[in-house]
């Protein structure tokens, strides 16, 4: 697209060159400013843009977040170990699964549990499934942002088949509170195995389907391809993880390159951004990472399933936390926004003493204003799409 | 390169750095007063290179606060855990923003819940809560207000000692 | 049908085809609302109005239009209180005035102006004024932005329309709606998107297209994409004013179709002299309502360009092809005839 | 409508057009697309294909102005509670409000530790309909339509007594 370039659009600044950037002084004419949400079909929740715009050029971006701040860490404070895991559930409500996973696994390595391989296995069979409904979401709304509706409806429909083989797993259709410390909340019911198999066959000849109607569509690649481009030195200098990152080149993925809960067992490649339609780390890429990585995590699913082994998924739960070891730790996971860290901090007594979360979504809203600043406004809805924040990870 | 080695040239170039054994993962103490002076070396050297910093947490221990920077690199794949004290009643540490500008929002945040000041930072304000929100939520005796702007936050119902479990 | 008895009293048929205009009108707009609800549905996999009066939901746009019309009227404290009021009255009547020239049977026209084409160029360019109108009093910053946008646009592709409407203008030597219907006389191969063949081809592809972007559908709907500006330049009405603004839409969707069916399928003749004894009325509005299908179903399949891309979609591909068709359509008609 | 409310009795002429204007509302309620948390997921799933609240004549507008109801879908903090109150204020008279989820009817799960959470969204607007649940299956918030519907259906014209 020339039309960018034409207009003296600077494409991803660097950050260095931000921070020098002087906004004082006014070489287009007059400014207004734009309130973008709290309540806005664009913003994905609750997220509120501060806009400086000169016609249709956005000249400055102040995000505002902590509209949906629910108080997760005083609250994980305040309650015991297990009970901290519906919270973590509701942080990132597109993936519960992956949360738990995280502090489940945090929780365990403080307290030297080893899980067996049955439960590792579940755990990641439930996770990957649940990669693949939030990167569903992802995708629709970002269709939606670009002005497609029809793909919106369509991956729910695919997402609702999820949803139904977790319902009947654990009763959730959301949130799951199935992933337990040491363990699971019980074990795969008889035939689900099979279900899931059939989903994965039913979902392979979904990815060209969608690929036909949204991925390679004229329009949507003009609107997506060279826009709101993130250098990788931009996305590592911000801490940007996971498909964001992956995104703009750089071959880094958690579960290939420091494997927790059995990930080494499998044969998987990270999807990454090479810039096919225009820049790497533009919007389409960061679009098509996302639909790969749903390829990925259907061929895992398979895999997952062919090496179920035996086991009992309830013997190494701990009884009680009364005798927590003294430490803190770090663990970090790959969920479908960026990693997932919790910094967890044990004094020895049955309730957390400190628990830190810190999730991809918040780091990639961080960074907006610093790669985002002098598109259009047509291109801000684009990039917001495109990074996939969740609310209620950001603000917790 | 292992936390040892790492502890090591720190120490080499003169930093006041401390080796701590804590289980399950070791880390650094620093001072606050060196902490510039090793972030942008821990950055810089390429030994190190110390490019992505995943995680910056603020917490309240009994006698001080402590801010943990969790660092991490994408060149040589390892990582380290920074922890730095300050006094409660003079809550001030140097800012590594420039350094990282993960670190930007994060310190906000810490700020915000915590109440640490961090030295430096170009624009402290409260992230997560309204500007006018009084008190740090995450500190241990944070009481929290009844009304915000009119509206009931807490309920009469509450029922005070029920702690769970 | 034959009316001609009624040409004694020319007040009375103009009172009475005015009313009844006005009246399809409505009648159009609420059952295109309730068409364009179900195909969306039936496109994405879902049934659309159901549960609304019986049969699919077929009276879900009664109990919309009764709902709005006793709705609260909010005039925004900080509008321009003259200007909020007037703008849905502005676009409603842009639209409408468009009807007077369609010809929907032989003798079924409001006025068979001598310059009827030059007529509805012209007088849809009063809804532009009051969709500014409406953005600017509203006194919201996504309503002008819509306006803005809106009127950058309509002005910009009004010119590839009128460009590409002069074809069969050259073609039939006549700004006449009713003579252009009449020299398409006969099989459906004479109706002009067939005839001269690459041409008028064209000016009729190029016409739908930038039609589009008149009426702001899909792709070209930024200025109420929803997405980016909640909801356009009507984002402050409620109530009664954002029915006409509805109303005004939907009218216009048929007026750009019925234009593109006179001028280039060969408004109320049929496709076979056979097929005659079926009123023109009736083929007239089919195929009016074929293209208002198809608006719909590009609506609901496509992605939204952006600003910049709409413009350079205009100045720089539809314009210079319809210009290039145009002279060469010209030349083709000093040289052969037409 | 302003005119005749509320100033006559329950006569034969108010009671019928009741019926009309209960209908029209009953059967075309808009909401406003508004989400706040999780239950706007279950939001959107509703809305989608395999729910569908098209079926009823459901149709979310993305601005207040346009909607008569709004589905609080998700918690509600300090900091959100001004701004929706400030976006019922915008709506236009009739309008409803459903509130969805526990975190909406009562805190839910944040209801002791959240400092910054309102303990329902009821002490800040009006609600007419809760539906419980975290969050509530689909199938619940249809169900809350529908009794926001009867609920519209009993309304009248005329002038209250007593």
């Amino acid at each position: 697209m020339k039309e960018t370039k034409e207009l003296n659009i600077p494409l991803g600044p660097d950050p260095e060159k931000l921070l020098k950037l002087d906004l004082s002084h006014n070489p287009f004419g007059e400014r207004m400013t734009l309130q973008m949400g709290p309540q806005h079909p664009a913003t994905h929740g609750v997220l509120r843009l501060e806009l400086q715009t000169d016609g249709e050029i956005v000249t400055q971006i102040t995000p505002y977040i902590g509209y949906l701040h629910r108080c997760f860490e005083k609250i994980a404070e305040s309650v015991s170990y297990p009970q901290v895991i519906p919270y973590v559930d509701r942080m990132d409500y597109l993936s519960s699964m992956n949360m738990s996973l995280g502090y489940a696994l945090n929780v365990e390595k403080l307290m030297g549990i080893q899980v067996n391989e049955r439960i590792q296995t579940i755990r990641v069979l439930v996770c990957e499934m649940n990669r693949i409904a939030s990167h569903c979401v992802a995708i629709a709304t970002y269709g939606l942002d670009i002005g497609a509706w029809t793909p919106l409806l369509f991956l729910f429909q695919e997402r609702e088949h999820i949803l139904d083989l977790f319902e009947e797993l654990c009763g959730g259709r959301l949130l799951f509170n199935y992933i337990r410390i040491g363990g699971l909340s019980h074990d795969i019911p008889p035939g689900w195995t099979d279900k899931v198999l059939q989903f994965c066959d039913y979902m392979i000849p979904k990815i060209p389907e969608l690929n036909e109607l949204l991925s390679f569509n004229k329009i949507f690649i003009e609107r997506t391809a060279n826009v709101g481009v993130m250098s990788s030195k931009l996305a590592i200098a911000y801490g940007i993880t996971g498909p964001n990152l992956r995104a703009t080149g750089v071959d880094y993925d958690m579960r290939r390159d420091e494997p927790y809960s059995g990930y080494q067992n499998y044969q998987f490649k990270p999807a990454i951004g090479r810039g096919e339609q225009g820049q790497p780390g533009d919007c389409w890429d960061r679009y098509i990472v996302r639909v790969r990585e749903i390829e990925e995590s259907l061929k895992i699913m398979k895999q997952a399933i062919a090496r179920l082994p035996e086991g009992d998924v309830k013997e190494q739960m701990p009884k009680n936390f009364n005798k927590m070891p003294i430490g803190d730790s770090f663990v970090r996971t790959e969920a479908p926004r960026g990693e997932l860290g919790i910094y967890l901090v044990s004094d020895g007594t049955k309730k957390p003493y400190r628990v830190k979360a810190r999730s991809g979504a918040y780091c990639s809203i961080s960074a907006l204003p610093a790669f985002a600043t002098g598109c259009l406004i047509a291109d801000l809805v684009a990039i917001v799409a495109s990074i996939d924040i969740v609310l209620g990870e950001v603000d917790r | 390169m292992t936390p040892q080695e790492i502890c090591q040239r720190l120490t080499d170039a003169g930093l006041q750095v401390t080796f701590q054994e804590t289980p399950p993962e070791p880390c650094l103490e620093i001072t606050s007063e060196s902490l510039q002076e090793a972030a942008q070396l821990l950055k810089s050297n390429a030994d190190l290179a110390f490019d992505s910093l995943l995680c910056l947490s603020a917490l309240e221990r009994p006698e001080f606060l402590e801010t943990v920077y969790h660092l991490f690199s994408f060149k040589h794949r390892h990582h380290i855990t920074l922890k730095v004290r300050c006094p409660k009643d003079d809550a001030v540490i140097p800012t590594v923003s420039e350094i990282w500008p993960t670190a930007n929002w994060h310190e906000r945040e810490a700020y915000d819940l915590i109440g640490i000041r961090y030295d430096g930072h170009p624009d402290l304000r409260r992230i997560l809560l309204s500007e006018d929100w009084e008190g740090h939520p995450l500190r241990k005796d944070y009481q929290p207000p009844a009304f915000y702007h009119g509206i009931p936050l807490t309920t009469q119902l509450l029922t005070p000692g029920d702690e769970g479990n | 049908m034959n009316l001609e008895f009624l040409s004694q009293i020319p007040l009375l048929l103009t009172i009475v085809y005015c009313v009844a205009v006005v009246a399809f009108v409505f009648l159009f707009v609420l059952f295109s609302n309730w068409l364009e609800r179900k195909i969306s549905a039936h496109i994405q996999d879902r049934l659309g109005p159901m549960e609304t009066g019986g049969w699919h939901g077929w009276s879900q746009a009664i109990a919309d239009a009764l709902k709005l019309l006793f709705k609260e009227d909010i005039i925004p404290a900080a509008a321009d209180n003259k200007l909020f009021r007037l703008a849905p009255y502005l676009v409603f009547v842009g639209s409408l005035a468009g009807f007077a020239v369609l010809p929907f049977g032989a003798q079924l026209i409001g006025s068979d102006l001598n310059i009827g084409m030059y007529y509805v160029i012209a007088i849809s360019s009063l809804v532009v004024i009051g969709i500014l109108m409406a953005g600017w009093a509203s006194n919201n910053k996504w309503a002008l932005y819509g306006a803005m946008r809106a009127a950058a646009q309509m002005v910009s592709y009004e010119v590839p329309v009128a460009l590409s409407l002069l074809v069969p203008v050259i073609m039939s030597g006549t700004m006449s709606m009713q003579e252009i219907v009449h020299n398409q006389e006969g099989y459906f191969w004479n109706w002009y998107v067939f005839r001269m063949f690459p041409f008028s081809f064209v000016a009729f592809i190029i016409y739908f297209w930038a039609s589009l972007a008149e009426v702001n559908r899909n792709p070209f709907d930024l200025p109420e994409a929803e997405s980016e500006l909640v909801a356009g330049y009507f984002t402050e009405y409620s109530g009664m004013r954002f029915a006409i603004f509805f109303l005004a839409e939907y009218g216009n969707m048929f007026v750009v179709s019925a234009i593109a069916a006179t001028v280039f399928l060969g408004g109320w003749q049929a496709p076979f002299p056979f097929l005659k004894f079926i009123p023109g009325a009736v083929w007239f509005i089919g195929k009016a309502m074929s293209l208002v299908f198809v608006q719909m179903w590009l609506r609901w399949t496509l992605p939204r360009l952006r600003v910049d891309q709409l413009m350079h979609v205009c100045w720089k591909i539809f314009l210079p092809f319809s210009f290039a068709n145009l002279m060469l359509v010209g030349l083709w008609a000093v040289l052969w005839g037409k | 409508m302003g005119i005749i409310e509320g100033r006559y009795g329950p006569n034969i002429l108010i009671t019928s057009l009741d019926k009309v204007f209960n209908w029209g509302r009953a059967k075309s309620i808009w909401p406003v697309t508004f989400g706040i948390a999780c239950c706007a997921i279950e939001m959107m799933c509703t809305a989608a294909s395999r729910f569908d609240l098209d079926r009823f004549g459901i149709f979310m507008r993305p601005t207040p102005r346009q909607a008569d109801c709004m589905i609080v879908a998700g918690t509600v903090t300090a900091k959100m509670a001004e701004r929706l109150r400030r976006l019922y204020d915008q709506m236009p008279e009739p309008k409803w409000v459903i509130s969805m989820g526990s975190c909406a009817n009562s805190g839910g799960p944040y209801w002791q530790y959240g400092y910054h959470v309102v303990k329902g969204v009821d002490q800040v607007v009006p609600v007419d309909v809760y539906v419980p649940g975290c969050p509530p299956h689909p199938e619940a918030l249809l169900d809350a339509f529908i009794q926001l519907q009867a609920k519209i259906d009993r309304e009248t014209l005329a002038k209250q007594t007593a």
